[in-house]
């Protein structure tokens, strides 16, 4: 029952690395690495889920048989298209926060607005 | 940097699992253009960390919650690998048996990409180009050249002066990229790769050119606003792909009206909007990359606004 | 033709979009987008009468039956969400001419409108579509152009904002996404319907559960329910006015419609409320929120921040009454989401008058404007007064039945609750209009003029609008209330 | 042979993975993720071969080039990163993220 | 001839992996940049040229090779270019080798460009 399930496990582990990241981290850039690695987990649990054993890529060839499962591979074919998407915006955003607060630590810009206030 | 790794990683995990298609454009995406657009900011933004603060005990919390709630959702989980579980009982046997008659392609991932779950990848592609267009509208828009352009320029040379050896080579290597990137997008039916995968490499080749001969001169041979274009046109083309099936009298994006033998039909369909999905990525990736680093030559003229 | 509307509906906003990208002008990119948003308007009119003549239409996009292929789904709630979407942004749309020649530097400014109809299209796609996964892909349409409207606002405490909501609406898309891919692995499906088929054999893993639970954490911080709502004041505030007007009417109630649907549509009605505890929970939470908001409404200076207070408290209602978890509730809920809508952005676009004429939405700026822009004024006090409930307004409408469904159920304190909620709203709404009407203007400022045409033709749209439904509540009640039959399995 | 190849390679991955994270300069980091590329390209060939799809070799070959230009992109940006820093006078960045 | 094939096929696989490994070690053990990315740098294109070329051997197909020969040419051509670039830019940034424990700080302490 253990081994059945430990890549699950590893994945969640992962995830949660990523999320911990997106909301300890202080450095905007860095909370854009965190939600990576949080989405690229999910996409590999995704991965994991369509994955059969003995089967082999979802590529039609003679000789073989048992496919994986493609559609997980084309749900996450969408998803990362829109991490990148978010992922270039995010930072096209921070550019500009860096431009117009001068930091990119989320303490001091809070600091910075309430000061304006 | 690590981030890059981690996506090297997760693509030879990926490899793994037999997703190769995902394995494909994790690769290039996770460990090319994230890289790339990750270090453009870093080197805009300025890599010095104050003493980072965590807030970190509030944060373990929810973490270990919402982990722990994973984990007990696991437990009723299928095995991992396991032939029987649902998943790939009730929709998926059909795309991998069926779907060579239907379709007609070798690469299950491209057909159910392309065809079954066509719109998906048509909102996959508006999704990259309200990106692109974002990215525009935040970091400024084409035409508004520097007008100290040759300064720039001497600049930039003298940086990749001492870069002669990478330059030769790229400079050979950059024609094969493009070739491997048409070979990507043709060839996408039977193996790995589409138009997504495609677009990036196509984009990852420009990509190089300006990191190596500077962006003035990648710049002269780009023309911005027609890329921009271009960009919308990608997203065109495989709306009007829609659009004529449905003229010709099938629902939106069946390909198989397309032509008298609906499987000829598939292929047309299939091929059009590759292409689409290929300008469309290729296109907006430029635009997103020069306009990062456009910000960041900027900064090299600007002294540092303090406010 | 007929019978591609569905699809047409989404797509020709979709379409439009890239093809402002050739037009230069944005004069001609504004008229087009409001043809575009207008035709869409029309579209989802006579969808809607379909749909309450004949039930539900079902689009098999690619020509692929639905588990395989993408499925569109109109039923009565989409066609009225559909309706009100498509209606607010056009009503918008007329007005964001004036406001964004104000507001936003003359080159980005066809940029705007093409965000504006991907945003447009991404809830509409939301709401059509009957694909579980078709609705994170929309979903992220709307929201990454969602992130990069509000970052055209002023200055750079939108971009602050629009940063924060980025990583939060990221967070929320990510667990939908968890939650689709647990249940994707335990049904092996996509499609709404065949998932709905298929989950009661699942319903009682723990797989299932975390699934909804991941579902609906998402969704709420989509829809800024209470203790997730930080993201939201700041979003709505910072942003242009025009943008801030078309979001407060749909954004957040797109998300709420996601978690109607899920709920009811998508798994079990029993699941979601006996099995999990989750009735008390949004009783809770939607109280809360009310409270909450509404306090922290009272105090706010800056008038746009003070309607997004409002907003979060009024979501507070609308969970209310969807955790009734009955017929009547439900309607109440649906009503109360078509008249905020109503009245939200009835009061930001007069927001948006004024700040074309004053630059500012503080309320000391505010002083005296009951004489100089007697007509804005007026328009505020009624989104107000709807606000707040009184009779006469769809405010009164909607609350009442809310009371009425939470009385058939024996729940009177949360009927009492809700109209002390409304006291707290007659505080925060009194407060703009003490300052508007009785306070002198401050000296050695000009007087300015009343807003131009070109927004207070459709402020008094919205306003006319508010009255109305007020007033002949017929229409709305009728659409609510089949909504609301459907969603239980009951036939009308 | 494929499986113990496979293994050899893995196990210089998590070395190159090593120095990475120890690295002390920057130019370590780069070294190690520039090797762990190669390796990546060298794995997925093998695990083509292991499994019997010679068609990975496609994905090997982008690995190759997206490797190659992430490292000379890595070199532009700490190129320019330093140009400007010792213009500020401000010290080396020792750290990476 | 098939078990001839094999035989080298299996060799270069294996004198690969040796190579690997101990450039592996290099990369950990050694001390300073230059070192380890000589251990590296060398090691690296061989290893890769003996494994693939060992690939090449077990399924000689025309199209597999076709990839593997152009897969082997790139990395002939990046790995090296790579590391040079490397190198350079260490050198540039002002980061010195460790020539020799007496002659340090008198190297090649070229102040990095302003």
């Amino acid at each position: 029952m253990l081994i059945g399930l430990y890549n699950y496990w590893v994945v969640v582990a992962l995830m949660m690395t990523g999320f911990y990241i997106v909301i300890a981290q202080g450095n905007l850039i860095k909370k854009i690495a965190g939600l990576i690695i949080f989405q690229t987990s999910v996409f590999i649990f995704y991965i994991s889920v369509g994955k059969v054993d003995g089967a082999t890529a979802p590529i039609v060839g003679d000789g073989f048989s048992q496919y994986s499962n493609p559609l997980p591979h084309v749900l996450i074919l969408t998803a990362i298209v829109v991490g990148i998407a978010t992922t270039a915006l995010g930072l096209a955003l921070i550019v500009r926060i860096r431009e117009a607060y001068g930091s990119i630590e989320e303490d001091e810009i809070q600091k910075k607005d309430d000061q304006a206030c | 940097m690590l981030l890059g790794v981690y996506g090297l990683l997760s693509a030879s995990f990926f490899v793994a699992m037999d997703a190769v298609d995902v394995a494909f454009t994790e690769a290039s995406v996770g460990a090319g253009i994230s890289t790339i657009l990750m270090l453009t900011t870093i080197a805009i933004t300025g890599r010095s960390e104050l003493a980072s603060h965590y807030r970190p005990t509030l944060a373990l919390i929810l973490v270990l919650i919402i982990g722990g709630l994973l984990i007990y959702g696991t437990m009723d989980m299928p095995y991992f690998g396991f032939a029987e579980a649902p998943a790939n009982l009730h929709v998926s046997p059909r795309y991998i048996h069926d779907s060579m008659q239907e379709i007609g392609v070798p690469n299950l991932v491209t057909a159910v990409l392309a065809s079954y779950r066509g719109f998906d990848t048509f909102g996959e592609v508006v999704v990259i180009f309200t990106a692109g267009v974002g990215v525009v509208v935040l970091l400024g828009l084409p035409g508004r050249r520097d007008e100290n352009d040759a300064e720039i320029e001497l600049i930039n040379t003298s940086m990749h002066e001492q870069h002669l050896v990478v330059r030769i080579v790229s400079k050979v290597l950059i024609p094969f990229i493009l070739l491997f990137a048409f070979y990507v997008q043709f060839h996408g039916d039977f193996g790995p790769g589409g138009g997504f995968q495609a677009g990036v490499i196509f984009a990852s080749a420009i990509i190089l050119y300006a990191l190596l001969f500077g962006l003035s001169t990648a710049r002269r041979i780009i023309n911005q606003p027609l890329v921009q274009l271009l960009s919308g046109v990608g997203v065109l083309v495989y709306g009007s792909v829609g659009l004529v099936s449905m003229l010709n009298g099938g629902n939106f994006l069946d390909y198989s009206v397309l032509s008298s033998d609906p499987i000829a039909g598939q292929h047309l369909g299939i091929l059009l909007i590759e292409l689409g999905v290929g300008c469309t990525v290729a296109s907006v990736m430029v635009i997103i990359f020069f306009k990062f680093a456009d910000r960041k030559e900027a900064l090299h003229y600007k002294p540092r606004e303090t406010k | 033709m007929l019978a591609h509307l569905p699809i047409l509906q989404v797509v020709l906003p979709l379409l439009a979009a890239p093809s402002c990208l050739i037009m230069r002008r944005p004069k001609l990119v504004w008229l087009f987008t409001l043809i575009v948003s207008s035709i869409a308007f029309l579209i989802s009119v006579a969808l809607l009468q379909q749909v309450m003549e004949s039930g539900p239409i079902s689009y098999e996009l690619g020509g692929w039956e639905q588990p395989w292929g993408i499925e569109y789904r109109i039923d009565e709630l989409s066609a009225f969400l559909l309706l009100i979407v498509s209606a607010v942004s056009t009503v918008v749309l007329l007005a964001a001419h004036t406001s964004i020649q104000a507001e936003i530097a003359e080159d980005s400014q066809m940029m705007f409108y093409v965000l504006y109809l991907l945003s447009l299209t991404g809830m509409l796609g939301i709401i059509s579509t009957g694909d579980v996964f078709n609705v994170f892909v929309f979903l992220e349409i709307s929201s990454l152009s969602a992130y990069a409207l509000i970052a055209m606002g002023d200055g750079r405490r939108a971009l602050w904002a629009s940063y924060q909501y980025l990583i939060m609406g990221t967070i929320g898309a990510t667990f939908i996404l968890i939650a689709i891919g647990l249940m994707y692995q335990m049904t092996g499906t996509l499609n709404m319907e065949d998932l709905s088929r298929r989950l009661p054999d699942v319903a009682h893993t723990r797989t299932m559960y975390a699934a909804y639970v991941f579902f609906v954490v998402g969704v709420c911080l989509k829809m800024a329910l209470f203790p997730l709502h930080l993201w939201l004041p700041n979003a709505y505030s910072y942003a242009p006015s025009i943008v801030t007007a078309f979001f407060a009417a749909t954004s957040t109630k797109v998300a709420l419609y996601l978690l109607i649907r899920f709920t009811f549509s998508v798994f079990d009605f029993s699941f979601s409320f006996s099995t999990l505890p989750l009735q008390p929970v949004f009783l809770v939470l939607g109280f809360l929120g009310i409270f909450v908001a509404s306090t922290a409404a009272i105090y706010q200076k800056n008038l746009k921040h003070l309607f997004a207070y409002s907003s979060v408290a009024q979501i507070g209602y609308m969970i209310v009454g969807y955790s009734i978890a009955t017929s009547a509730g439900l309607m109440a809920t649906l009503l109360h989401l078509f008249n905020h809508s109503l009245m939200k952005s009835a009061l930001f676009l007069a927001l948006a008058a004024v700040m074309y004429r004053l630059s500012s939405v503080q309320l000391s700026c505010l002083q005296g404007m009951g004489r100089q822009m007697p007509l804005t004024m007026a328009a505020i006090v009624v989104g107000g007064a709807s606000l707040i409930g009184v009779p006469l307004t769809i405010g009164f409408v909607s609350k009442w039945f809310l009371v009425m469904a939470a009385i058939e159920n024996g729940l009177w304190p949360v009927a009492v609750l809700v109209l002390l909620g409304s006291l707290l709203a007659i505080v925060y709404v009194w407060r703009v209009v003490e300052v508007a009407y009785f306070m002198e203007p401050m000296p050695g400022k000009d007087p300015v003029k009343e807003a131009p045409w070109s927004i207070l033709v459709p402020v008094w749209l919205l306003v006319a609008a508010n009255v109305y439904f007020g007033v002949d509540t017929r229409l709305s009640v009728q659409i609510a209330q089949a909504a609301a039959d459907s969603l239980f399995g009951v036939s009308p | 042979m494929l499986i113990i190849a496979t293994i050899a390679i893995l196990v210089v991955m998590f070395m190159a993975i090593l120095r990475g994270n120890i690295g002390p300069t920057f130019y370590d980091r780069i070294l190690a993720v520039n090797m762990f590329g190669t390796k990546t390209v060298l794995l997925i060939c093998l695990l083509g071969f292991v499994m019997g799809r010679p068609e990975f070799l496609d994905i090997a070959m982008v690995y190759a080039l997206i490797s190659f230009i992430s490292v000379i992109a890595v070199l532009h940006y700490v190129d320019s990163f330093n140009a400007k820093h010792d213009a500020h006078d401000v010290q080396h960045g020792e750290e990476d993220r | 001839m098939d078990t001839f094939i094999s035989l080298v096929s299996g060799l270069c696989l294996l004198s690969g992996c040796v190579l690997a490994i101990s450039s592996g070690i290099g990369l950990l053990r050694f001390p300073d940049f230059y070192t380890r990315m000589h251990a590296v740098g060398v090691s690296d294109t061989l290893v890769t040229a003996l494994i693939l070329i060992g690939l090449m051997l077990q399924l000689p197909d025309g199209i597999v090779v076709t990839k593997l020969v152009i897969i082997l040419l790139m990395t002939l051509f990046i790995n090296p270019t790579a590391s040079h670039a490397l190198a350079k830019a260490a050198i540039q940034s002002g980061l010195v080798p460790i020539l020799n424990k007496e002659d340090e700080g008198k190297g090649e302490d070229t102040p990095s460009k302003t």
